[in-house]
């Protein structure tokens, strides 16, 4: 859901007389959102593809995140992978429809420019879904509002979900779900605001263009994934204890689920069934493509042999990188960042992980934080219409990369310091690490009293 | 009574059967385990974290015969399971006190018959 | 598919006039179909979302369901599970294309108040496909006539499917084609028509509010599972020999599949890319979240850890719950509804299966009879504006419950007796269980002869 | 995507004037496609339902297609199916973004009637994207032309992937890369071209009806998979060794996704949320119903028990035959073609197949070759109005036939040719087959130095 | 000390455990095999692809233990494995020279008591 | 010749093995097997149904040896798999009679050397 909100006009025939005049319109229509509200007609259209969208993002973390993470840890430990995975996905609903929604997506007392509370975090009009009624449309949209509430409630589902990555196999459930819910509250209410909140957001006033999550995600997850790492430490008998993937055949199936489940992720981002999302959909597929394919090609000529593990994981930095430019990059755009996450990817996770020797399990900072951030500060280049970009505001590239590298900053402050004091204060009072025997008998067993399988 | 342990190449295990119940073997136990021995095992790699397997995938019979065959099994198991390769495998002979058939309370030769 | 069937003005600017001229138009247009079909135009936007959405409930079948049930057989029966589900898809099809069609949705020969033959059961008219060609528009609706054929085919695909976890690991393959088939006909297609039938048809003219299918499928199914695992008596060794789930793996992805298809099962009954779309996804996602954590909670209490297959099964239960009240409740409607799916369907899967010692293998009728039961129950309060709901009918909340009363008897009934009479009968011809060997050996190899795993 | 482009005109009230004037429209409006290209609206809702058709197709490669396939396989090779899968998925992007789509869809030095070399393959005008724009739309259709690329690049990465099934458990990973991109562009882009290609290209010309892909994938693809099987000889032990799926659990649920995802293969064909995609999906149901449905009964007779993989089969088989016919027949032609593929695919998966001797490990060619032709075969009869079928253009019976025979016997040579050629080039050079050591070690190891499973 | 080997079907394992519990066994081993003998195997069919399977599923127990008891534990096995039908199983005794439990590094009878 | 039948934590082969490697052993069978003994089960519940698990995953190595290393091999093993909890398993020796190495034919003491 990108910086500025957007109202495309969709039925009009003359659209050559580009998208100038259509962002302008917007911030009028937008910036008189608190006034009397002129409910703009839901499209049929817009809406379908947005219910679509909703059920392809949930896709995304069920099964799909499940069955990726799932199958890389031991056998022992498969089930506390996807009881993560769903205990998020319900809980992070609830924790949405009590504040979340409000915190994030309120803009009452918000003014271009100004910097109050409410540019950080949003106010509480919206606690307990009020004001969502089968006749409330979102903004300038054409959706209705229960669906952009949905919609953007995956996006809060999956970015917990992207963090389990860095401590799975020996994090206490209790520990976890205090941590991840807290996170959450404290660490991607306020970002997602930020950078999606509208005029008066912090990182939206300064023009930080994210289509569809590079900052609000998947850095997001990836710093906070790092820091998890190192305070959690490493697993037992890590790195020489073999630790090879329980089923990479249910990795390759969660990948090509992300995969699919991306597009309405990325083309989903466009709110609407438009030209826009077409081309963050072509930018998606070009991107994870490019990607993989540089991947396997490496590892190729570095290894000898090409590795499924390896592409997968390519495509699924390629389609991290890609996110925050979706709808901003032309097609060869799209390829010229795929290629960058692949190389930046391949070396992150194979030799920069071993040469720190911290211990992230899943290389979740690996692939979402360096292909997270590569990928903002990538937008900054490619939006701009010199490398056949359709950046929405008139920057030039320079200023416009200057902006991506202040939202790439304050995210990394903010989710690195969030997540560090909430690590430390659960490991002070509950304890962050399940005992060595319990590791060693697996976490389905020690906190849950269930095995994966009986065959 | 005798106990034959063959460790064999998993391929083989149709043509060492039929060999072996073709001198008169009338009962096999079949397991899966993983070898170790003079056979080099073989490189995985995960995404970086390389790991060098040296077990590999074997198939082991237990066979319990009478004396007088255990001669005849062993040469014909020598001679289906061989490929010339490292790793062909080795055959144990165990002596064996007792046997009983289940289903018959037979005890001694007869319930291996 | 909601008893009145409603034409929402979706490109109306002035919406706020409500709802009630638009249900009372609605009956106009729709009393006047006997009469010259005005022909009103497709919608290309609800048709987008119909078409996703006839996808959504077919995938829940295969391979959502067939996965969910199938992870919890041991592995000797996995096939046969998985074989079930595909069979019904097949077969069904063929049903509803030859006659199942036309006797669940046959408008002929019915008039609101009358209570006649066809107030049961659906004329003939439209045996074979006939006049579903591609100018015909389904009723007063914006999709055409083959879309709603089609999804409406998959509600009748999936009711079936749920009986299966009843009689798991135990029945004949051929007496199983035979129940289910004629158990569809008998049981759901006239259930169906009672409810959805529109005017004229028995359960509707008396107001009972099934928005998704809370009766049609889930009660349906839910009683007819309780008298299969009576009938069908229990498993061998049940409930002394262990007999874990061969693969929770499975069931948690086939959790996912069946969660993200819900979508399609409840958003898709608005008919339409609507706010009444957007609602009902809003309640599902509510509704299963609050039910999945308050199992979690219930079991983490009593038991002390807990359980991948616990937080599973209870956001099921949420799901089949919120399914007659998704179009017709709000937000906090659904978390309530939820919370109860989750409290009622833990203590009747663990607790209450145990004290009656019936062989419910897979609590077909603890989650979905009793869920679908408590839905159908709840949706007569939480639909009436006083708490926050949308209903369709002016009905006081009393005079509603009782309607919602009065659709449970009448299919507890009708499909209980119809299940009973067909299992005795098909017990004297063919016999229902296998032999003690066959199933001793398992379904896969006495049925199919073929393994599930050849690892 | 069938023959003649044509406009639905979907808000027209007046529908029963009939499609005659329609097609006509859409000839004259496409015709002048070279001149000036009057942009036509974008539509919404058509767009949202070909964005979701994309996302389905491609679910149906990754990890549809590698599921069914991977579970037929041995353990030992589970991963080289799934790699393929995945690495043609991107490997087919980029060939598509640099110049595939243009040799598939440029309409450059085009005429109806007039051979040329633009009759076989397009010109370069597209190559590396040029022209797809936020503002391109697809010729005369009503969706932007980056979704329409995206929405084909489906088709040409499924196409491959269907050969895979031929030369399973035996082809080195560099010969496989090099075989099927080479193939892709001088077997898939040349066949989609003359027959999608619109006037001008040679199959247009000549009145092939190939709604989905009849020809261009399943047949191309049928054909490609035979002549593999034979080159490349039989695998080690074929057929004396017991060679059982490792794992028919997967393919099953591969199944159930190829089966969803093929909605958005038949009905997104359509190009628009129209009656013609409702059609479609009609047709696409009842076939592969009741081929599965065939296929189980003449195996319950034969053999005396019905299978899973049977089914299985039975049901891709009919996918495949409805294909080029969907948006062509009525519901009862689907179920006799439907039924028509059950024999025939059954027939030749399990007795023909053994008669010649040649080891078409997955029945690439016995389903998809088979089916293919057959359906294109039937199309001919069936899409004439005589037997309730919509045929665009106004060809008879006969003529009809005669035109699908072309089409087949071209595609038939074309890419047989091209693969026979290609095989051998390789052989020569690097050699198809992998020692027999690594054969017998199995392709995850000795071709990625991977293992699927470790439980 | 002598070591029982027991080849039993898989679903009797609860039964038999508890049997040879009961006459003073304290450990076991116990190990999935696939067994050849009198009993039939079945056919599977994969698309047109016919296999006869004959190799069947069955549980073997390793149970080390004293010269006193062993009498006993065969007849317990005996009586809780029986069904009557063939496949049944069987129980072999072999010798054993020393055992050593890794704990305490006890050996001979104490370190299996 | 004797074999050493080791019954071991999963965890801590990699450990036995370089430790018998290091005094001469050559060749290794490894199998996975379930072991009851003093170790405690564990608790497993599935919606309701609630289980004791009685049989906890081992890992069993059995090596061929000369009679001369035998002692060696063992307190090697005993050293290696030692970590105090119970649990930590048993290590036997049965008597072998014959040996044969399938690849060259060679029998007795040179066929495992
Ligand atoms: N001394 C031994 N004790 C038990 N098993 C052994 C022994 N030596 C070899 N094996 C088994 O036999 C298999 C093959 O032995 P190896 O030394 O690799 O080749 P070869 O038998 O041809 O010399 C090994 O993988 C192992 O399972
Ligand atoms: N001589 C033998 N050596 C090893 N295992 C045997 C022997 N005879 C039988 N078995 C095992 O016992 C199982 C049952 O034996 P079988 O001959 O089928 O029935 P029964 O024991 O009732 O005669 C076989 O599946 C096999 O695993
Ligand atoms: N008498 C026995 N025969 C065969 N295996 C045994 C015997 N006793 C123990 N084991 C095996 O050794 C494992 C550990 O033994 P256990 O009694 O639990 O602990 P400890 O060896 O420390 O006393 C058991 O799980 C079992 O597999």
């Amino acid at each position: 859901m990108y910086t500025q909100l957007k109202k495309a006009a969709t039925l009009s025939t003359v659209q050559r007389w580009g998208r100038r005049i259509a962002a302008a319109t917007a911030l009028a229509v937008f910036a008189s959102n608190a006034l009397a509200q002129e409910a703009t007609a839901i499209d049929s259209g817009d809406t379908a593809w947005m219910l679509t969208s909703m059920a392809l993002v949930l896709f995304m973390t069920i099964p799909g995140l499940a069955l990726f993470y799932g199958g890389l840890v031991r056998t022992k430990n498969v089930l506390s992978v996807l009881m993560q995975c769903i205990v998020l996905t319900s809980l992070v609903t609830v924790l949405w429809a009590v504040f979340g929604y409000s915190l994030t997506f309120s803009t009452q007392g918000m003014a271009e420019g100004q910097v109050s509370l409410h540019s950080f975090i949003g106010a509480l009009d919206k606690v307990f879904c009020r004001g969502i009624t089968p006749d409330s449309v979102y903004g300038s949209q054409t959706i209705p509002e229960a669906l952009f509430f949905c919609y953007q409630l995956t996006f809060a589902i999956i970015t917990p979900g992207l963090v389990i990555g860095a401590f799975a196999e020996r994090m206490k459930f209790s520990a976890m779900l205090w941590f991840l819910s807290l996170w959450t509250i404290l660490a991607y209410f306020p970002i997602a605001h930020m950078v999606w909140g509208g005029p008066g957001a912090l990182l939206a006033d300064r023009n930080v263009l994210d289509f569809a999550g590079g900052i609000v995600v998947h850095l997001n997850a990836g710093i906070a994934a790092l820091i998890c790492a190192i305070v959690l430490g490493k697993r037992e008998g890590y790195p020489t204890a073999p630790m090879p993937p329980h089923s990479l055949t249910l990795t390759v199936v969660g990948t090509g689920m992300l995969w699919v489940g991306w597009f309405g992720f990325n083309a989903g981002s466009a709110v609407a069934a438009n030209t826009t999302a077409a081309m963050a959909m072509l930018a998606t597929q070009l991107g994870a493509s490019s990607a993989a394919v540089t991947w396997m090609f490496i590892e190729w000529r570095k290894h000898g042999k090409p590795s499924v593990l390896g592409m997968s994981t390519g495509a699924i930095a390629g389609l991290a990188t890609i996110t925050p430019a979706a709808g901003f990059v032309g097609p060869m755009g799209a390829i010229a960042i795929g290629f960058a996450a692949g190389v930046a990817c391949f070396f992150m996770a194979t030799t920069v992980k071993r040469k720190f020797g911290y211990d992230d399990s899943l290389d979740a900072f690996g692939v979402h934080g360096v292909g997270g951030a590569l990928g903002v500060l990538l937008t900054g280049f490619f939006a701009s219409s010199a490398l056949g970009g359709y950046a929405p505001n008139d920057l030039s590239m320079a200023a416009q990369v200057l902006a991506q590298l202040k939202g790439i900053v304050v995210t990394l402050l903010w989710s690195g310091v969030v997540s560090y004091i909430l690590l430390k204060a659960i490991d002070a009072t509950l304890g962050l690490r399940v005992s060595k025997q319990d590791e060693t008998e697996g976490l389905d067993l020690s906190q849950h009293d269930e095995r994966g399988y009986d065959y | 009574m005798k106990m034959v342990l063959a460790i064999i190449n998993p391929a083989k295990l149709q043509e060492v059967k039929d060999a072996v119940v073709a001198v008169g073997i009338k009962g096999i136990s079949v397991s899966e385990i993983k070898g170790y021995g003079r056979q080099k095992g073989h490189k995985e790699l995960y995404r970086g974290a390389e790991y060098d397997v040296e077990f590999l995938p074997k198939t082991k019979l237990e066979m319990i015969v009478d004396d007088d065959i255990v001669e005849g099994v062993i040469d014909a198991i020598q001679k289906a399971a061989y490929t010339g390769e490292i790793g062909d495998g080795k055959i144990f002979v165990l002596p064996v006190m007792e046997a009983v058939r289940i289903r018959t309370g037979e005890s001694g030769e007869t319930a291996i018959r």
